[in-house]
């Protein structure tokens, strides 16, 4: 079976782009293919001039199930990608009093101060969420790939992650490739968005976000990002239809 | 045996170890129709040692078997609450000896001080060998055993790990001239029988309760054993062909000379030529008997009578060889 | 009660029971010594004769656990190897599973035979044995280990090898504790066995020379000696698995 | 080369390797034929017993499936009970522990003394040594239930038993199926040992007349029958894993 | 450690009630003392009269995680009620054939047609989260409890959804308990919207939603409907801070 069909795009170092579309259009399975992670059967994925054929190494990633490792403790957890990079010479892998620090500023930017020590199976569902994303953000990746990494947060916990990712990337440089369901959290972040539709997954259309970066959760109400958010809504509803 | 079988009265027997020459009288008996002729039906398997068999019987898994009559001596002793009874020597010489090889200098037992001698623990002359040893002028203490299951034992000399061995003389003998191809002058015996121990060998054994409930089946039995027993004398060749037949992994010319070695060293004697096939004499069995209790420090020592009956023998002329 | 008291507790107390059942049982039924003797004479017998069977012991728990150790060390090695190639799993797996089919106390005597008599063979036997079901529940352990998990470690540019120590070791660890139980029992029979066979030391040893003075109640000691070294081997590295998976297990 | 006939050339490769080397290092090292007889000689020895070897294997096939069909039923009982439950798993667990750490081989004796000569100490014995992997895989898999897993059964009203069948069998059966492989080895060593010392019959059987005739060719022989019946069990046990349990393997 | 404060609260039968909060307040284990699945440390959870002790038996549940059974296919994930009710001899079980064609229709309502035989692996994230839900569903249940049942869907499938479960609670009563982030879910679906707040966790506001129901997808632009959410937005945020 096909998931996708053809599909050729271009990332700008440094920009954030994001992927919105129906339920089971083939954004997952979009994300591990940029990332290695799944082989492509036709076609080429280019990251960074050269084709990909094996998992990426500079990569952060937060999967849309988190996947914590259920023998660690979220400090623990949050120290893996420490001691991948140490283990391989990674000249980005410090000392581990700096990495600890590094995690319990992170756990406490994503409200889990005080959380290091307890147990993955002791965590709610946006939680466990949370500690996943500090995952793919610890070791300062050039790319970071995003699979609905918000979807289990309320609202207001969501727009405080927006802001942080916004900080972020006003910290350091690193490109950015988002999968959402939230057209509101793609206008925020993204300076591109794809729109997909189904059977195959494929792009249907781009759109860029012309406001200025950084932006402001107020710019969210403003018309040119209220336009194109019901203009999205409308591009997926029909596609939908389609395939029903 | 194709006639009723179910009037037939059934006999579970075991052997003293697998179905070889030795073992020739009682498959003759089988094959040849002897036993179903006094009507009976008598499955025969296989043994685990001669010892073994005195345990089998004890515990009545079997009704009869062929085992070690110097082991069921010390049984009777040990368990007086269901003592066994041998009823047929088949063994009337033990083939209790010690094997070694010239190579290692040992010309008599004297020489087989500070040796190293294996055998399994059960083995009968590793646990007679203080008696021997009194009766050679060894000091008894002055070899070492080392434990080894059976099919261990004769490569062990062969390859150094021990100095000797103890065990049957016509199933170490062969088994170091046949199949080790040891040349036959290079193996050095010591025959128990030479030094004065005066012992019986494997004998057909019952429980003394089951034989008071079942003396014409044991009389039956002894019979037909006779029978195949004398077969087997005049003809141990067609012994072999029932041999093969009941057992076809069988190598017909090892177990040939292995029959005959038994023949000639263990079952037929000047006593045996004296008195016949299956019985003892008693007097002789009261030394063995003495001998026994002496060497494995037992507590008691058993009369004649509660070791061996020859009541349900066929009568002495029909045992009569020439 | 707590927990930890049950534990130890509950299966004396059965053990105990059964053992009442068995002492009534053998006058009841008139059951000879030489076929099932009475626990009491058992354990006067073992009593009496404590110091032989504390030395032979002993010797038997070296030669296990040499044994064993050595056991886990391949064990580790082919599972992994099993598990994380196909290639290496296709090409030695039928040749592993063969072997291991081919009981070890056959092989007994041929490992007497080119190691002579004693600890050696023991060892070996106590390792042949042992190694398979480490190796068999570590591949298992891999080759069903959750792709996302590994997924995790990928993208951070982890090796194989890598990800195998974080992920697969750590995953596989409910099974591999499971496996070591299985095995130190394994490694246990097989040196005893080997004692059997060939050897002048060791609870097998003690149990043949038993056997061969038709002394039942010593043979019968010898298993309960076994049982319980097996039991206490078996207990060490229960602990260890809880420590180590903890997080496996929901309670 | 498909995936399918390279699980059945590799190992043949190899194993034709090994046997090449074997036969080569035979004469090089002068090594006696009592040692280690030279493949060609057991091949031929093979062809020419090839009657009666067959009859012993297909003895030795019925008792151990006999043995291990029980054994797998008993184990699944157990491993459910234990599993299921932590007061049986406090209460029997340290007791099976004790028996698996008695060597079989010093069971066979007693068995023997109940049972006579023949197929009942066999089969008994190849049960003996089956049921306990399948015991401690299906506990194991039972006890590291994810609790997501049988709470969508809960709420849905199931009992306990429900739940075992629909959630606990089906997740288990990786584990119970990679058991299976190992019981079934076991079973065939159980009922191979016992036909060693108290059977008329079977390769255990076979092996022991040909190590009273120090016919090691056969008795060699007798081995490499062996591993070829335990291949082949093996397998028929890994194909029916691979059709239950495909989910459980990424690929 | 204490998860949940006293929290009382009553549901009356036919009803839809909502819980939302900050992430990690105890909403999922709200849920899962309310099943059953959980054992209450203090006090007491009283479901149609009676103190809950064990899990419930008449109850439809979603789960956060979508839990589908590895080793069946779709249709016999939704099959799996079926088996336990004709087990139980409960005289909703009825024939295979009925279950069969109810299973289909629901998984082609939710946009799944044809998915049947497909595996569990196969399907993307929010395709599990609708056939689990298709599961809490298809027998009927009188209590449906569902922990964020729409989280992973893109916004039209999920309003899809919510008119799904509104035609279905027209056509049948039962009562419902949702877990949600959404405000706007919240709102079309629920009589009463309980909003938790953490540390432990514990109702901080009850709001009645005046609306009648069944409601449509325009009232949520209500005047109403805006100053709700509004107002809940406000309720949370604060909370969120006092925690930080
Ligand atoms: N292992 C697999 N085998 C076969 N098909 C698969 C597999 N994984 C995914 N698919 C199919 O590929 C398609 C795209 O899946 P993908 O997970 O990429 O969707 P998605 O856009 O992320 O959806 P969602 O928003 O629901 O997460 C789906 O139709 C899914 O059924
Ligand atoms: N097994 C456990 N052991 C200890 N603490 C737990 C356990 N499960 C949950 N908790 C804690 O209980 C609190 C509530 O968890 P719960 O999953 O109910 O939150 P939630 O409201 O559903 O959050 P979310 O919206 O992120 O899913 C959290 O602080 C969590 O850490
Ligand atoms: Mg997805
Ligand atoms: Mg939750």
């Amino acid at each position: 079976m096909k998931a996708l069909a053809e599909v050729s795009l271009e990332i700008p170092r440094g920009a954030t782009v994001a992927f919105v579309g129906p339920s089971g259009c083939g954004k997952s399975t979009l994300l591990k293919l940029v990332a290695g992670l799944l082989a492509v059967t036709g076609g080429a994925v280019v990251v960074d001039g050269r084709p990909v054929t094996g998992p990426l190494k500079n990569v952060g990633m937060a999967f849309q199930n988190p996947v914590l490792l259920p023998w660690r403790t979220v400090l623990d957890n949050l120290m893996l990608p420490l001691e991948i990079l140490r283990e391989n010479g990674d000249p980005r892998a410090g000392d581990r009093q700096t990495w600890r620090d590094r995690a319990l500023t992170l756990l406490d930017t994503v409200g889990l101060a005080g959380a290091g020590d307890r147990q993955p199976r002791e965590l709610s569902g946006g939680m466990r969420q949370r500690v996943s994303l500090c995952r793919a953000l610890i070791h300062e990746p050039a790319l970071l790939l995003l699979d609905e990494p918000f979807a289990a947060l309320d609202a207001f916990t969501r727009e405080e992650m927006w802001e942080l990712y916004r900080e972020l990337r006003r910290a350091r440089e690193f490109t950015g490739v988002l999968v959402t369901h939230d057209l509101r959290e793609a206008v925020f972040l993204a300076q591109t968005i794809y729109v997909m539709s189904s059977n195959p997954g494929s792009v249907a259309h781009v759109h860029e976000v012309k406001m200025a970066s950084p932006r402001t959760l107020e710019q969210l109400f403003s018309a040119e990002a209220t336009e194109l958010i019901r203009l999205m809504r409308e591009q997926i509803r029909p596609r939908r239809e389609a395939l029903a | 045996s194709h006639t009723d079988a179910h009037s037939q009265t059934k006999v579970k027997f075991a052997l003293d170890w697998q179905i070889q020459g030795p073992q020739a009288p009682f498959i003759t008996a089988k094959a040849s129709g002897a036993f179903a002729g006094q009507g009976l039906d008598v499955t025969i398997d296989r043994g685990a040692g001669s010892q073994k068999t005195i345990e089998q019987v004890a515990t009545g898994t079997y009704d009869m078997g062929y085992g070690d009559i110097n082991s069921m001596i010390e049984y009777n002793v040990k368990n007086p609450r269901d003592p066994l009874i041998a009823v047929g020597i088949v063994l009337n010489s033990p083939p209790f000896a010690l094997l070694s090889l010239k190579k290692y200098g040992i010309r008599e037992p004297k020489d087989l001080k500070g040796a190293a001698i294996g055998a399994p623990a059960g083995d009968a002359p590793r646990r007679l060998w203080p008696i021997f040893a009194k009766n050679a002028g060894v000091p008894a203490d002055s070899v070492t055993w080392t434990n080894m299951a059976p099919p261990l034992r004769e490569p062990a000399p062969v390859k150094g790990d021990v100095k000797a061995i103890s065990g049957f003389y016509f199933t170490g003998f062969l088994n170091l001239t046949e199949n080790l191809k040891v040349p036959e002058s290079e193996v050095v015996a010591f025959n128990y029988s030479e030094y004065g121990i005066d012992l019986y060998g494997n004998a057909v054994v019952v429980r003394a309760d089951w034989l008071k409930a079942n003396p014409e089946t044991v009389r039956k039995f002894l019979a037909a054993l006779n029978t195949g027993f004398k077969q087997v004398l005049k003809d141990p060749k067609a012994a072999i062909a029932h041999i093969k037949a009941a057992e076809p992994l069988a190598n017909e010319a090892t177990e040939l000379k292995r029959l005959q070695l038994a023949i000639s060293a263990n079952m037929v004697n000047d006593e045996v030529k004296k008195h016949g096939l299956l019985g003892i004499d008693p007097a002789r069995m009261q030394r063995a008997i003495d001998q026994v209790v002496a060497s494995f420090e037992l507590p008691s020592k058993p009369t004649v009578a509660q070791v061996f009956t020859g009541a349900y023998l066929p009568p002495a002329s029909e045992r009569k060889i020439d | 009660m707590t927990t930890r008291s049950r534990r130890i507790v509950l299966p004396l107390l059965i053990f105990g029971a059964l053992l009442l059942l068995w002492e009534a049982a053998v006058p009841l039924f008139r059951i000879q010594q030489i076929v099932l003797p009475a626990p009491s004479g058992i354990a006067h017998t073992m009593v009496v004769t404590a110091g032989p069977i504390a030395f032979h012991a002993r010797h038997t728990l070296v030669t296990t656990l040499i044994g064993f150790g050595a056991a886990v060390g391949l064990g580790l090695l082919l599972g992994f190897a099993i598990g994380a190639s196909a290639t290496v799993r296709d090409a030695l797996y039928p040749l592993l599973v063969a072997f291991n089919s081919i009981p070890k106390a056959a092989v007994v005597p041929l490992l007497v035979m080119w190691f002579g008599i004693g600890a050696v063979p023991a060892v070996l036997t106590a390792f042949l044995l042992a190694f398979f079901p480490v190796a068999v529940n570590v591949a298992v352990g891999l080759a069903t280990l959750e792709a996302e998990l590994s997924d995790v470690l990928r993208v951070l540019g982890a090796s194989r090898w890598q990800i195998f120590r974080k992920v697969g070791v750590p995953r596989t660890m409910p099974l591999f504790f499971a496996s070591l139980k299985v095995a130190v029992s394994s490694a246990f029979v097989g040196s005893v066995i080997s004692e059997t066979v060939a050897s002048n030391a060791g609870i097998g040893y003690l149990m043949a020379v038993a056997a061969s003075d038709f002394n039942t109640r010593l043979a019968f000691g010898g298993l309960f000696v076994l049982g319980a070294m097996g039991v206490l081997l078996y207990g060490v590295f229960a602990v260890i698995e809880r420590r180590m998976t903890a997080w496996a297990y929901a309670d």
